[in-house]
């Protein structure tokens, strides 16, 4: 005995089951990352002046690295044309072009991953500085003469944590350039570099770009990597799909095709909220 | 949402639902599948080129960023998504959540900013 | 009459000008309630007896007909927009959201919820509050106050829950703020509550009419000793408010911190 | 019509196990039937059992606080001992620390609502009633299903580790409002809250995983002709239900995921600039916003309790027409009804907020939608009198709980106006007249609806019947403990004693007594204590009935015992794995009692012929 309509549509309603139950899934998943939407619009609006001064701004922005980001959201949008094709093929009998597709939308999603940890490490990498006499500069920190590193985690310093090693009584740290008052520009026009020798106690305050630092960095990673898990998700569903479970495809083939735009359908909706998120996080 | 009894005579033959998109309809698909690709792509450039030309004015520069999401993510839901044909359950489904949406954000944000007089919303320490 | 039927269910008898209004408004709701929780017990009870199956052993396929029903649930609604138009809203927007003006000279305190003591600050007899630094704050100068400065020198503050005064038949201005977790300032005779939210700072206003000592609840779970946030103050008449005015002020510093 | 209705049997014949519902033709083992079962009959007995312990658990809790309320700082007598040996230090000589007392109080209230009262209402019945009543083989994702289950209980016992962390289980109330809940155990990132929030996450999931399913079946699988306004009452109420669910569940998800960081990771998401926490700077960057987190808790916070009623209402109806032999009166307008609450509860949420700081734009816009959903409340309250207008009622044990819901739920709904206008708020906040409300709701509210629907769904699961006396006893007794429990609290409410007192109020009732305040409001709290024990004396006989009856009850002699009319009466007894001997067909409403002419008192929905 079997439950009715998991390959055929239901005459009245034209849906068969796992169409239905996927975009209820993707309604309760609007609402989710809805709520975070809602929950970075407030913190930004209510933003305080002067909580970042290294940047002047009460918001800071302009931090993340654009044409990586951009590169990311064309890897991503060619996952969603290529899971599209994938289906597509598999609706013209093609079942080695529809292979073909989803290999490919697979690497491009660990593509993303990649590149995102990429942009992880660099934010984990950068500083945030304050000095005593009120000056204010980003940049990166050469503890020993060496940068602390992410994936040595224990090289991740605050001011306490830097203070608390006896080692250490002076750092080297080298400034990102000036940039311009008001409007953030990333990593466009380079001006030098300016080295800096300080002493722990001129310091008055030091910690990277860790979600700890700002509310900003806070929603920022919170939000990137809820969606990084769903592309991890989405990866490894849509792998199973094309070697695994296309066992299906001799035996069920229509609902195999089912279960493929399902699958699509939830990874557009990812695709979706990078739509977004990109805009949001990266230039605004 | 129809009555059931009204399907009987299509009840039998449910596999109509499939069949219809035969192969040169989904050759035509595909088609559109490229041309959405190709505005994605134009989207996203014109989005982080406008950022780099830099309007004085943040709401705006906001607006058009929004406003070019905006006509992405409608490009993607609409084709890649088959929203543009799908059923009314659907329809239903996705038009609820996005009241619900609005009214999370909407009534959030007013409810932070309608206090009572003299109320003030960010310094603990005032003078 | 309202007063005396409410204090009959338990009720506080209010202390400040706009009690009346919030016991008007609980007594009007209640008198809904209770209007139809009696008639439809009636009619349940009746039912309850009248259709048992001993009594009418063939049910009716139709039940009641008519709509009065109908008009009933419209008179609820009516009702409700009535008490909601009528009193709800205008007492809102007169004892909670208009807030008294300098010709109305009302008394302004900074109310401080802290883990577990209330703190209050009035400003001094030059009529001005002290600077006030969070880098200064600590457990006991909760805000922050900068002994140095010469405005802070004659400021009153009544700190970890030491009982302060007001005066009787004036405006009185609540600043409400905290510096920890979110605690609730609630004067269960004044007929106020206002949350005490850390990182913002809100007003409550009220004119107390009746002399004595009160208590102000924690109307908000803030920790461990949540229970014993009682706070208490005394209404006095403006004479006996000015001399302890005068006093603390004289004693000066705030007191209560270096 | 006839012709048509084969598209629901089985398209695959050959039977290959990649269906979704895979099962074999060996007998199943323990694990197969029990744990890993996807029969959704089994699931509901599971959710209905866990649900069902962990009620009878948060009781106990809430036991241990109300002695601690009538004598504070004394020894907790017989569980005191075991208290101190389970939990260590905060219980220290059997007496409850305010710690403890605040870890009880907010365990209370999560566990009662998240892990007791919804599944029990929602999965429990959700998912025995009502495949069998829309004449569904099962649920449309039967392993989504299990998936379900188990997030259940791995959220359950997340929960309960808290108990063991450092700090004790979460404190901050069920509403874990910031900062206080990120600031109570600063020092351990991995404490009470982060467990509870951890659970949290999972708890959601499930019902997400749940609600998804709930409404696909109820959409895809309906057998013929059952239309939807055929639909029993109890369908339609968890319908809507699942949309609850599955729309205000994950704006908490998104919260709970930034409480967590905030404990964990040290953000700021709910956290000002500027904390002072025991006289030292808080070390975060602050910058946050803890009215936030209230916006997001309550924008769950109140379509969950409708979450817990609406089920209710349910339960309430079907028993309620079964037991008067009539039809509900105004099946259409309650379904309507359900409807309309359902919309109105996204937008309310913020009444619990009035104190909070509102402008009178907003807290009008607030009240009055709250007003706006007391009207469908009444209607459907009102239909449901009205429908024993004309009855032949047989009071039934389910129809006794049922019936004493109505008035009951009516206590409960009334007391919610005060609490909806703000002006009248101002006074009642955070006392315990709001207690008082909500446990009316809830307790000889919902949970009413819940022993109605043991009592009439019991024999459809086992095959027999729950002693009646038994049943009796258990009725009239929780009918007057529960009302001595909670009646008084509106007293005390009154009296303008606040809720999450650890010591019950004492310092402000006690010595010292300040103006207006009225020390025999103490008294109350013992008369409260007494009753709560005679209310866990009289569950007693429905514990021992329960599992007596499992084995020893009366053996039913028909598959339909109550001579019921909707679809889950056409089943075998107990139902067997696929529900249905014949596919049924549905030929009219779910209500046909005492139709005129018909051969019987109740006409089935898949009968065809009234007279037949
Ligand atoms: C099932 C749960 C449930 C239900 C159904 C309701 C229903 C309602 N609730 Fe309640 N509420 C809670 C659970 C519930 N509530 C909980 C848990 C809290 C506290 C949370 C916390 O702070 O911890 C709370 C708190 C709460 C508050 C906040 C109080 C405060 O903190 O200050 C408010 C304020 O508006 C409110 C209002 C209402 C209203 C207007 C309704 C309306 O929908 C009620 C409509 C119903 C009626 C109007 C009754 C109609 C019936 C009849 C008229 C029949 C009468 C019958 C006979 C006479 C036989 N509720
Ligand atoms: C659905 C929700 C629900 C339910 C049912 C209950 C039920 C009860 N509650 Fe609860 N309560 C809450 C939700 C609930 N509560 C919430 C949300 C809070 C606020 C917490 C906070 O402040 O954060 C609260 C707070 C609260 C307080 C206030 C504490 C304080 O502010 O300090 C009190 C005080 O008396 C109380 C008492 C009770 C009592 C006596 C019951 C009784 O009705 C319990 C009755 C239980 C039974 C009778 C058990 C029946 C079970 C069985 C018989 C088992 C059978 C088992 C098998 C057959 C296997 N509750
Ligand atoms: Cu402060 Cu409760
Ligand atoms: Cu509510």
């Amino acid at each position: 005995m079997e439950i009715p309509y998991t390959d055929k549509p239901r005459p009245d309603t034209g849906l068969y089951n796992a169409k239905l139950g996927i975009w209820l899934f993707l309604a309760s998943e609007i609402m989710l990352f809805g709520g975070l939407f809602s929950a970075y619009i407030l913190l930004r609006v209510n933003a305080a002046e002067g909580v970042w001064p290294a940047v002047k701004l009460a918001w800071p922005h302009g931090l993340l690295n654009i044409p990586i980001g951009t590169f990311n959201t064309a890897v991503l949008i060619t996952s969603s044309v290529t899971v599209v094709l994938a289906w597509a093929s598999l609706k013209m009998n093609n079942f080695a072009r529809f292979r073909m597709f989803m290999v490919i939308t697979v690497f491009c999603a660990l593509s993303f991953l990649g590149i995102k940890s990429y942009e992880y490490n660099e934010k984990f990498t950068h500083y945030e500085l304050r000095l005593n006499d009120g000056k204010a500069y980003t940049g990166h920190l050469i503890v020993n003469g060496e940068h602390p590193g992410f994936w040595d985690f224990s090289k991740v310093y605050n001011l306490e944590q830097l203070k608390a090693k006896t080692n250490v009584t002076s750092i080297k740290f080298t400034a990102d350039p000036e940039k311009a008052e008001g409007h953030g520009h990333g990593e466009a026009g380079a001006h030098e570099h300016k080295e800096l020798d300080l002493k722990t106690d001129q310091i008055a305050h030091l910690d990277a770009f860790l979600p700890r630092n700002h509310t900003f960095f806070a929603i920022y990673f919170t939000i990137t990597a809820l969606h990084g898990l769903h592309v991890l998700g989405g990866a490894l569903v849509l792998a199973y799909f094309a070697f695994p479970g296309a066992k299906l495809w001799k035996t069920h083939p229509e609902q195999f095709t089912n279960r493929i735009e399902v699958g699509g359908l939830f990874w557009h909706f990812v695709d979706l909220v990078w739509i977004f998120l990109f805009p949001v996080v990266y230039l605004l | 949402m129809s009555d059931n009894h009204s399907h009987g005579p299509t009840g039998g033959s449910a596999t109509a639902g499939h069949d219809d998109h035969d192969h040169h309809d989904i050759a035509s698909h595909i088609k559109t599948y490229i041309g959405v690709f190709i505005a994605l792509l134009v989207g996203t450039v014109i989005t982080v080129s406008m950022y780099y030309v830099h309007f004085d004015s943040m709401a705006l520069t906001i607006a058009i960023a929004l406003f070019i999401a905006s006509i992405k993510s409608f490009l993607v839901a609409a084709y890649f998504m088959h929203l543009i044909s799908e059923k009314k359950a659907i329809y239903g489904i996705l038009i609820i959540s996005a009241i619900f949406f609005v009214a999370l954000g909407g009534l959030t944000l007013w409810g932070m900013h309608d206090w009572p007089t003299g109320a003030e919303g960010k310094a603990m320490y005032v003078p | 009459m309202i007063e005396f039927l409410l204090s009959k269910v338990g009720m506080r008898p209010g202390a400040s000008a706009h009690a009346a209004e919030v016991d008007g408004l609980i007594f009007y709701v209640h008198l809904l309630m209770f209007v139809l929780f009696v008639g439809w017990l009636g009619f349940y009870l009746l039912a309850l007896l009248k259709f048992r199956r001993a009594a009418n052993p063939k049910a009716d396929y139709v039940g009641v007909k008519g709509h009065l029903s109908t008009y009933l649930e419209v008179g609820v609604a009516v009702v409700e927009a009535v008490l909601l138009v009528g009193l709800a809203i205008p007492i809102w927007a007169r004892a909670v959201d208009r807030m008294p003006t300098a010709a109305d000279k009302p008394v302004e305190v900074q109310i401080m919820g802290m883990q577990f003591k209330w703190n209050a600050h009035l400003a001094g007899a030059d009529g001005k509050w002290g600077k006030q630094d969070i880098k200064l704050a600590s457990a006991t100068n909760p805000y922050g106050l900068d002994g140095a400065d010469a405005a802070a020198k004659d400021d009153v503050t009544c700190l970890l829950g030491e009982p302060f005064k007001l005066p009787v038949n004036r405006p009185v201005v609540c600043r409400i703020s905290s510096m920890d977790v979110i605690h609730s300032f609630k004067l269960p005779d004044m007929r106020i509550t206002q949350d005490a939210i850390p990182g913002m700072v809100v007003p409550a206003h009220f004119i107390p009419t009746k002399t004595g000592k009160f208590v102000i609840i924690c109307a908000q779970l803030c920790g461990s000793g949540h229970a014993n946030m009682r706070g208490d103050f005394e209404v006095v008449s403006q004479e006996e408010f000015d001399k302890w005015f005068a006093e603390k002020s004289k004693a000066g510093g705030g007191g209560g911190f270096e | 019509m006839s012709a048509t209705h084969t598209s629901t049997l089985p398209q695959h014949g050959q039977g290959h196990s990649h269906s979704h519902d895979a099962h074999d033709h060996h007998e199943p083992n323990f694990w197969h039937k029990y744990v890993f079962s996807t029969d959704h009959k089994v699931i509901g007995v599971q959710y209905a059992m866990s649900a069902l312990s962990f009620l009878f658990f948060g009781f106990l809790l809430m036991l241990c606080m109300r002695y601690q309320i009538s004598h504070p700082g004394e020894a907790i007598p017989i569980v005191g001992s075991l208290m101190e040996r389970v939990l260590g230090e905060a219980a220290s000589g059997g007496k409850m620390s305010a710690d403890l007392y605040n870890s009880f109080g907010a365990m209370h209230g999560n566990i009662m609502v998240f892990l007791a009262i919804v599944p029990l209402v929602f999965a429990a019945f959700g998912n025995y009633v009502v495949p069998l009543q829309i004449g569904a083989i099962d649920m449309a994702f039967p392993r989504v299903n299990m998936a379900s289950y188990h997030c259940y209980w791995m959220g359950g016992v997340t929960w309960f580790t808290g108990f063991f962390l450092p700090g004790g289980a979460a404190k901050s109330g069920w509403t874990s409002y910031s900062p206080l809940a990120t600031v109570a155990e600063f020092g351990h990132s991995f404490n009470g809250q982060t467990a509870l929030l951890v659970g949290l996450v999972l708890l959601i999931t499930s019902s997400l995983l749940g609600s998804a399913n709930f409404i696909a079946t109820v959409v895809q699988l309906r057998a013929h002709g059952m239309s939807w306004m055929r639909l029993p009452f109890f369908v339609w109420a968890q319908f809507v239900t699942a949309f609850l669910l599955l729309l205000a569940f994950p704006p908490l998800e998104a919260a709970g995921i930034l409480q967590l960081m905030d404990n964990v990771f040290h953000t700021s998401f709910f956290l000002p600039t500027g904390l002072v926490v025991g006289g030292s700077q808080l070390p975060v960057s602050g910058g946050g916003s803890p009215l936030l987190w209230q916006h997001l808790f309550w924008f769950l916070g109140h379509p969950e309790v409708y979450v817990l009623v609406l089920p209710a209402f349910g339960i309430v109806a079907e028993v309620i027409a079964n037991n008067t032999r009539k039809p509900l009166w105004g099946y259409k307008s309650m379904v309507y009804s359900v409807i309309a609450i359902g919309f109105l509860s996204f937008i309310v949420w913020a009444h619990h907020m009035y104190l909070t700081g509102m402008g009178t734009k907003i807290s009008t816009f607030f009240q009055t939608t709250t007003m706006m959903i007391s009207i469908p409340s009444v209607i459907i309250l009102t239909a449901l009198f009205i429908s024993l207008w004309g009855g032949s009622i047989r009071f039934t044990v389910p129809m006794l709980f049922a019936v004493a819901f109505l008035p009951m739920f009516g206590i409960g709904g009334l007391t919610g106006l005060p609490l909806g206008f703000n002006a009248s708020d101002i006074y009642l906040h955070d006392s315990y007249y709001v207690i008082g409300h909500f446990h009316y709701v809830v307790a000889p509210g919902t949970m009413f609806a819940l022993f109605a629907g043991v009592y009439f769904w019991f024999p459809k699961a086992t095959g027999r019947m729950m002693n009646e006396f038994l049943g009796k006893v258990h009725f009239w007794g929780s009918l007057v403990c529960m009302n001595m429990v909670f009646a008084p609290m509106f007293v005390q409410g009154f009296k303008g004693m606040s809720r999450r007192m650890s010591d019950g109020g004492a310092i402000y009732f006690g010595k010292d007594v300040a103006y207006g305040a009225d020390p025999g409001v103490l008294k109350l709290n013992n008369m409260i204590l007494a009753s709560a024990l005679l209310l866990f004396v009289f569950q007693l006989p429905f514990i021992f009935n329960f599992f007596w009856s499992i084995w020893n009850g009366r053996k039913v002699t028909s598959d339909n015992p109550w001579d019921a009319t909707t679809l889950d009466w056409a089943t075998p007894t107990p139902p067997p794995h696929g529900n249905f001997l014949k596919e049924p067909i549905v030929y009219r409403g779910p209500y046909e009692y005492s139709v005129p002419g018909a051969s019987r008192d109740f006409t089935p929905q898949d009968q065809k012929d009234p007279k037949g």
